[in-house]
């Protein structure tokens, strides 16, 4: 029971983790309507920056957004419009294909760069822990949770409380209206999309600090993070939270209770029931069957 | 008062044929100019080619006697000429508030849009009431009413509104259409297309009855109301 | 008219029989390999071409069914004991025929969805049957692999039957593909991806169309995978059901041209040998990634329809050109 | 005898009310019109009609068959077919494609039918003469223009041989000369033995065109009779200049 | 009439190729300079391996070329990448063999690579000579013409680990064990083979875990490990999991008594990099040791520090292994006095070989035979030492391991 107990609260700790990188691929889809195939590429990228600064300059992971995140951001930007923006037909189909190949082209560039070794990123708190009860718990978890619950928050606030996070808000509820007030739905696109990589920086220094990593791993990456906001609903950020939390909840649960191996399954199980009676997904907004 | 836009020997169409057949319109300064006419007619059509979304075929558009014709959408905006649109353009799941501040989403003077939230917010009362509450929640012809707010936080030269009254029940048509009365009455001009020719030529200034890509009637809005020729163009000659 | 027929005829007996002629060509087990392989895939994208181009559905899940085929054909042959040989190709439709069974019941959940959702619910069914493979260690083996009974065949030798078994496939599934072109049904498919509900507004039976299509194209590859299985003789549940083989496969039909007969099977025949080279050549320096994905993106930004629509656009722009022209000249 | 019976039909969007306690009849063998003012309710029925939307409640009874519950191929297949207010053809497949898509039978005989080269492919090229655009045939629909379109799409839907076809605004963005040979070629096609019912703003065509014409406002029917009794009804007008 | 013509010369094709077929070997002459073939995993899941497996490739051949080459030809490493995928490891074999008609092919890494590896290069008529292929399942193929070249097939890797376990004093002995395996074919049979051996000992197993080799968050693995609060821990890991379990293990403050890993720790400083001072105490089973002193081991440990820096103790085992392999095919074809492959086949299933894993010989499907086995390796003060048996033993084992820092 205890075990479960510890579970769970290690699965809220990392479901955090990967909230703050489906949030940035949710948000995408929600301005831009496309599947970012590349997200989990874009994680290794940011963990790989934060890499280097560590192991180069010394500086801390953490710290090192500072910088990792607005270099992601200029990133993001460009890749949307040299990328992205040219789509026009058939874009939902293209647009897999091409972030999937940019997800191949920044695996080649980072194995080039990096081998393809194994690594981490080290520091004092990944391995320091405090006591709860007899279980302990690694200051990088809540460390990261933090990150990852400010720039969480410093997103809705974006959202909610300045001009042009209601010109996101309003191209992701209506395109043709949004562009009737006078919003400019490229720009605003490729500002989401810099802001998308910018998250998915900030995850990857977590996730870089409590996985081992290569350029290869994004692909398991980004199987969780598409199953994340399916289950919460395609655009939906609130939904990709709630998601996250609730998938690593009860993969951690059933890796403990039943067995490790079943706990992948288990997270694309409850991804197909939550479908079998929702089929927009648990916040997605109803998109009307037909006609 | 002096011809804001004007429209001259207009032929425009989609693709194969040409669904405006040579329209000649003004619309004065200060006015308050309904096109009405049945489904079909072209107001639609007419629409778009203001607004910058199609391209004529034949003829011209001047706007402040500039030929706006060959002018991108945004341009357009930029030059004054607002449009709400028939269907629902609210942002469903934002506020009230937030739906009418987007409005002035390209002022950039900051202050200037404080004045402007507080001036509209005098006009029509309903965006202070019920400013925290999701547009989603309001009523259709509250709807309607938010959309007019948010389009004059940009303080349109000419604003256009393409049937507001689609899908209303009389009584807030009614309330609908005395706002757009009021709107006009404060000094903004207005091109109105409706599908209702009692309610927009009952308030307009300038009625204008199209048919078949054609402006069939024109004049004063009672008087081309009044005209016994408007009941043949909606339902068929005998 | 009728010339360009006879000359597309004699291209196509041309092309069968080279296809057909090729070990004698070349014999060396280096470049029979390459073709088993590339016959693979063109078997592959013809066949994900039949769900993906004809209905616009985009399944990025089809290496499960790969990967299903290939264990299902692997585990009947050890439960059956049957040994290596010119056997085990006897019961590939058997492999086939159980894909189907599985595409049906997949195909009935995961068409309820469209556009994104069926995307992203395609790969989570690939995901659950590789972990399937995994988990089901007393069926599978898991991690520790399926082995194949080992062909009897040595040297050179050993890769033609492998050739042909694909290749004929590859000529089943091109023969379904053509004839669902054709077919009233096929016509429905198209009809389906240009607009779904105009379709059913004219009878089109779209469900039941999407599922049928859906797994024909799943069994076609359920069978290519399990011949992969037994020429690589050895599979694992992470190289079956591999991601990079269903992507391939739709990267190839993108390539060659969505929803044409001849698309996929020019996509796979450009992208696997090069796919193959490259990473045989600067696979070492770890740069065959970027220049694969680099030839991707100006592909996709500069032919967005891929080769054959592209081409034949150009072509029926110079002939439309032509004659306009000429009518011009005299008034 | 009517070959379409509406009961009692009615159909909400959230609040709104779309179609309120509609009862309508359309008799076998005519050309019947249903107008009313925008946002009556008119392409809502069609699309109830036609299993493209759920109605909420009443009944549909077509050759005293119950349509309830059924898809719209469901519906094609008993022998309705429809089009759409803006002509929606297949834009990647050709004008004689567009013809051989349509089908009314079920499981695997739908499957397995041929496009049937020689037959349907000579009916097909029969419908497009007889639409006057055989000389696109071979042209993608995506190329042809809209009137073109609007022809393709009729054809199209006549090619299963339906017993009703639900036209919504045949009329609509066609030009004047356009117009008399849909009006020509619906009548035709009608003394063949089609039924139509017919959604269109232009008055004129409706009038000229239908044997009897259904008036609705704010979903249900308030007028019904000969052209000319409708027209000439002053609460057609009333409910067209808005009260 | 058609589909006969095509039956026809499809035939004839068949019928050509069968005679052309067969790739022979041909023996290069004297003095000519040849080429060996290898695919690595430069890319994929075993990138980690593949790289320290061709530094000792590389290692050799340099060695060789100052003695004139093997039989008096230059030697050439040609590296192809497999991706760690198995079509592609396929396809890079025949390419190697019968494209670039490479003299001599080296294995690959891993069991799971090898098999199929295995395969197609004996229908080639090619020696096997293979150093990360050990797994019952590749002895299981039956192939005369492989060859793994490391102490004891790798099933065994774990006995002298247990041998030493139940050798110690009652009261000390650890009472309970947790195991924890990724479902893999070199580490699970290790580990499965180890829990036999311990609980025949009386050592009570209270956890037994098999994690997919895909698992990139060990952390429950680890807690559920932990919360056994067993006395013994043995892990059947691979670099990133052995780092992930030690780093989750010190969160929880978790000090077991003894804690094995049946790869990680061997792997030099890619594993003490990330762990720092917790390596110490830390066990691993290897048949290799940078301070052993089997035959040229001491040349090689200089020569590798020499050409590509660092101490002895970043040495991947997997340099040792890729090293071996050479020295046995050098010796088998002086005592061939051929580097024809068949004959290099016969000559390897005779006799005994010397490597800087000590001596060994192989049995007809290429299992190790004779070789000195396998033995317990500690990190202490920062090095790999061998501990366990005493006759190779550079120190004694730290028994209980120390707490972490």
């Amino acid at each position: 029971m205890i075990l479960v107990l510890e579970a769970a609260v290690l699965g809220v700790l990392t479901g955090g983790v990967y909230a703050l990188m489906a949030s940035g691929l949710t948000l995408i889809f929600g301005v831009m309507r496309i599947i970012n195939v590349g997200h989990g590429a874009l994680v290794v990228l940011g963990a790989y920056l934060s890499f280097v600064l560590w192991r180069n300059l010394n500086i801390d992971p953490f710290v090192s957004l500072v910088v990792t995140m607005p270099v992601m951001f200029v990133l993001g930007v460009i890749l949307q419009v040299v990328f992205i923006r040219p789509l026009k037909a058939d874009r939902e189909a293209l647009s897999v294909l091409v972030t999937y190949a940019l997800a191949l082209g920044i695996e080649g560039l980072l194995g080039f760069f990096f081998t393809s070794n194994y690594v981490q990123i080290t520091a004092w708190y990944d391995t320091a822990s405090f006591p709860i009860g007899n279980f302990r718990i690694t200051y990088v978890y809540i460390y990261g949770f933090l990150l990852c619950l400010a720039i969480l928050g410093a997103i809705f606030l974006m959202l909610y409380r300045t001009t042009f996070g209601g010109a996101i808000r309003a191209t992701m509820l209506n395109r043709t209206a949004a562009q009737l007030v006078g919003i400019d739905v490229d720009r605003v696109s490729a500002v989401a999309f810099g802001i998308g990589m910018a998250t998915a920086a900030a995850g990857g220094v977590v996730f870089g600090i409590t996985n081992t990593f290569n350029p290869g791993s994004h692909y398991d990456l980004i199987s969780r993070l598409l199953t994340i906001i399916v289950l919460g609903g395609l655009g939906s950020l609130r939904g990709a939270i709630i998601a996250a939390l609730i998938m690593l909840v009860i993969e951690d649960i059933t890796a403990v209770l039943i067995s490790p191996v079943w706990a992948d399954f288990v997270f694309f199980v409850v991804l197909v029931v939550v479908l079998l009676v929702r089929p927009q997904g648990l916040f997605g907004l109803r998109v009307r069957e037909r006609l | 008062m002096a011809a804001l836009l004007e429209l001259e020997g207009l032929v425009a169409g989609y693709g194969g044929g040409d669904i405006l057949l040579g329209i000649d319109l003004t619309v004065e300064e200060g006015s308050l100019t309904c096109i009405v006419g049945p489904n079909g007619a072209g107001k639609s059509t007419l629409l778009r080619v203001v607004s910058g979304l199609l391209k004529p075929t034949r003829g011209s558009v001047r706007f402040r006697r500039e030929s706006i014709a060959a002018l991108s959408p945004r341009a357009i905006l930029n030059r004054g000429i607002v449009q709400v649109p028939q269907e629902r353009s609210l942002f469903p799941t934002m506020t009230v508030w937030e739906n009418v501040r987007l409005g002035a989403y390209t002022v950039r003077d900051r202050g200037l849009v404080e004045r402007r939230l507080a001036a509209v917010g005098e006009t029509f009362p309903i965006v202070k009431e019920r400013r925290n509450e999701l547009a989603a929640s309001l009523s259709g012809g509250q709807q309607k009413i938010v959309e007019f707010a948010r389009a004059l936080m940009l303080d349109p030269t000419l604003l256009i509104l393409d049937e507001p009254s689609m899908g209303l029940d009389p009584k807030t048509r009614t309330t609908v259409f005395n706002t757009i009365r009021s709107m006009n009455d404060a000094g903004h001009t207005l091109l109105l297309v409706e599908q209702n020719a009692r309610s927009g030529l009952g308030i307009a200034t300038h009625g204008v009855v199209m048919e078949s890509g054609r402006v069939r009637l024109q004049g004063p809005g009672p008087e081309v109301l009044s005209n016994p020729e408007i009941g043949r163009l909606y339902l068929g000659a005998a | 008219m009728y010339d360009r027929r006879v000359l597309m005829l004699l291209g196509l007996v041309a092309v069968l029989a080279v296809a057909l002629l090729l070990p004698a060509i070349a014999p060396d087990s280096a470049t029979t390999n390459i073709a088993v392989f590339t016959v693979m895939y063109v078997g592959l994208a013809t066949a994900w071409n039949i769900m993906g181009g004809y209905t616009g559905y985009i399944s990025l899940g089809h290496a499960g069914f790969f990967g299903f085929g290939s264990y299902a054909l692997g585990l009947l042959l050890a439960k059956l004991g049957v040994a290596g040989g010119y056997e085990p190709f006897l019961f590939v439709p058997v492999a086939g025929v159980l894909t189907a069974v599985l595409a049906a019941v997949v195909g009935w959940f995961a068409l309820r969805t469209r556009a994104a959702t069926f995307v992203i619910v395609t790969i989570a069914f690939m995901f659950m049957l590789q972990l399937l493979a995994e988990n089901l260690t007393s069926l599978t083996g898991g991690g520790a692999g399926l082995a194949f009974p080992n062909p009897p065949w040595r040297g050179g030798f050993f890769n033609i039957p492998f050739y042909y078994a694909m290749l004929a496939l590859a000529l089943v599934g091109l023969a379904a593909s053509w004839w669902i072109r054709r077919s009233k049904f096929g016509l429905g498919l198209l009809a389906i991806r240009d607009d779904e509900d105009k379709a059913l507004a004219v009878g089109v039976p779209a469900g039941a169309f999407k599922l049928t299509a859906f797994v024909i194209s799943a069994a076609l590859v359920g069978m290519i995978g399990g011949v992969y299985g037994y020429y690589v003789t050895f599979i694992y549940p992470q190289f079956v059901v591999d991601p990079l083989i269903g992507i391939s496969m739709v990267l190839m039909v993108f390539l060659g041209g969505l929803g044409t007969l001849w698309g996929p099977v020019l996509g796979a025949l450009i992208l696997e040998p090069a796919q193959l080279w490259l990473a045989y050549n600067y696979g070492v320096s770890r740069l065959y990634l970027v220049l694969y994905s680099a030839v991707f993106l100006l592909v996709i930004l500069f032919m967005p329809r891929g080769i054959i629509p592209s081409a034949s656009e150009l072509i029926a722009r110079r002939r439309a050109r032509a004659p306009a022209t000429r009518a011009g000249a005299t008034p | 005898m009517s070959l379409l019976q509406v009961d009692h039909l009615s159909k909400r969007f959230g609040g709104v009310v779309a179609v309120d306690d509609c009862t309508l009849s359309i008799p076998a063998g005519g050309i019947t019109g249903l107008i009313g003012p925008n946002g009556s309710g008119k392409t809502t029925i069609f699309n109830l009609i036609t299993g493209f939307i759920a109605k909420d409640e009443g009944q549909i009874t077509f050759k005293s068959q119950r349509l309830d519950g059924l898809g719209p191929d469901s519906v094609y297949e008993r022998g309705i077919g429809r089009t759409f207010q803006l002509a929606r053809i297949f834009p990647r497949l050709t004008a004689l494609e567009n013809l051989l898509v349509p089908i009314r039978r079920k499981g695997l005989r739908a499957l397995f039918s041929r496009a049937g080269w020689s037959h349907e492919r000579s009916k097909a090229m029969e419908m497009l003469e007889f639409l006057e655009i055989a000389q696109v045939a071979d042209a993608l629909g995506g190329s042809l223009s809209y009137g073109q379109r609007k022809l393709l799409e009729l054809g199209a839907v006549m090619m299963a041989e339906p017993e009703l076809v639900l036209l919504d605004e045949p009329a609509g963005g066609v030009n004047p000369a356009l117009l008399e040979r849909i009006a020509d070629r619906l009548r035709t096609l009608n003394e063949r033995g089609t039924s139509f019912l017919i959604v269109e703003h232009n008055m004129s065509f409706v009038m000229n065109l239908c044997s009897e014409v259904i008036v609705v406002h704010r979903g249900r029917q308030i007028a019904s009779g000969k052209p000319d009794a409708v027209r000439s009804d002053p609460a057609v007008l009333d409910a067209y200049l808005g009260a | 009439m058609r589909r006969a013509l095509i039956a026809i010369v499809a035939g004839a094709g068949l019928a050509l190729t069968a005679c052309g077929g067969g790739t022979a070997t041909a023996t290069p002459s004297p003095g000519t300079p040849i080429t060996i073939g290898v695919s690595v995993s430069l890319t994929g899941d075993f990138s980690s391996d593949g790289p320290a497996l061709v530094k000792g490739y590389d290692l050799w051949a340099e060695d060789v070329n100052k003695k004139g080459g093997l039989l008096g030809h230059p030697v050439t490493m040609k590296y192809v990448d497999d991706l760690s995928s198995t079509t592609q490891v396929v396809t890079n074999y025949q390419n190697l063999i019968s494209s670039n008609h490479v003299a001599l092919v080296f294995g690959p890494y891993s069991s799971l690579l090898t098999k199929p590896a295995a395969t197609v290069v004996d229908r080639l008529g090619y020696a096997f000579p293979e150093p990360a292929g050990g797994a019952p399942s590749v002895f299981a193929l039956n192939l005369h013409s492989l060859f793994f070249v490391q102490p004891a097939a790798i099933e065994d890797n774990l006995v002298s680990y247990t041998n030493w376990l139940l050798a110690l004093p009652a009261d000390q002995r650890p009472k309970t064990a947790a195991y924890a395996t990724e479902d893999d074919p070199f580490t699970q049979p290790q580990i499965d083979k180890a829990r036999k051996l311990l609980e025949a000992g009386g050592i009570q197993t209270v956890s037994y875990k098999v994690y997919p080799a895909e698992t990139t968050d060990f952390t429950p693995l680890a807690l559920k490990v932990a919360s056994s609060n067993a006395d013994a821990v043995i892990l059947g890991t691979q670099v990133p999991d052995a780092i992930a379990f030690v780093k989750t293990f010190i969160a929880q403050h978790y000090n077991p008594k003894t804690l094995i890993e049946t790869a990680g720790p061997d792997q030099g400083a890619q594993y003490s990099d990330k762990l720092g001072a917790n390596t110490e105490g830390i066990m691993v089973p290897a048949g290799w040791t940078s301070g052993s002193q089997a035959f040229n081991n001491p040349t090689f440990v200089a020569e590798y520090i020499a050409k590509y820096g660092g101490t002895a103790a970043d040495i991947s085992a997997d340099s040792a292994e890729g090293y071996s392999v050479g020295q046995v095919v050098e010796q088998a074809a002086t005592k061939a006095g051929s580097i024809d492959n068949q004959k290099l086949i016969d000559t390897l299933h005779t006799g005994t070989y010397q490597t800087v894993q000590g001596p060994m010989g192989f049995d007809s499907v290429g299992r190790p035979q004779g070789g000195v086995g396998v033995f317990v390796e500690q990190w202490q003060n920062g090095n790999a030492v061998f501990v366990y048996p005493a006759a190779v033993a550079a120190a004694q084992p730290e028994y209980p391991k120390h707490d972490w820092q």
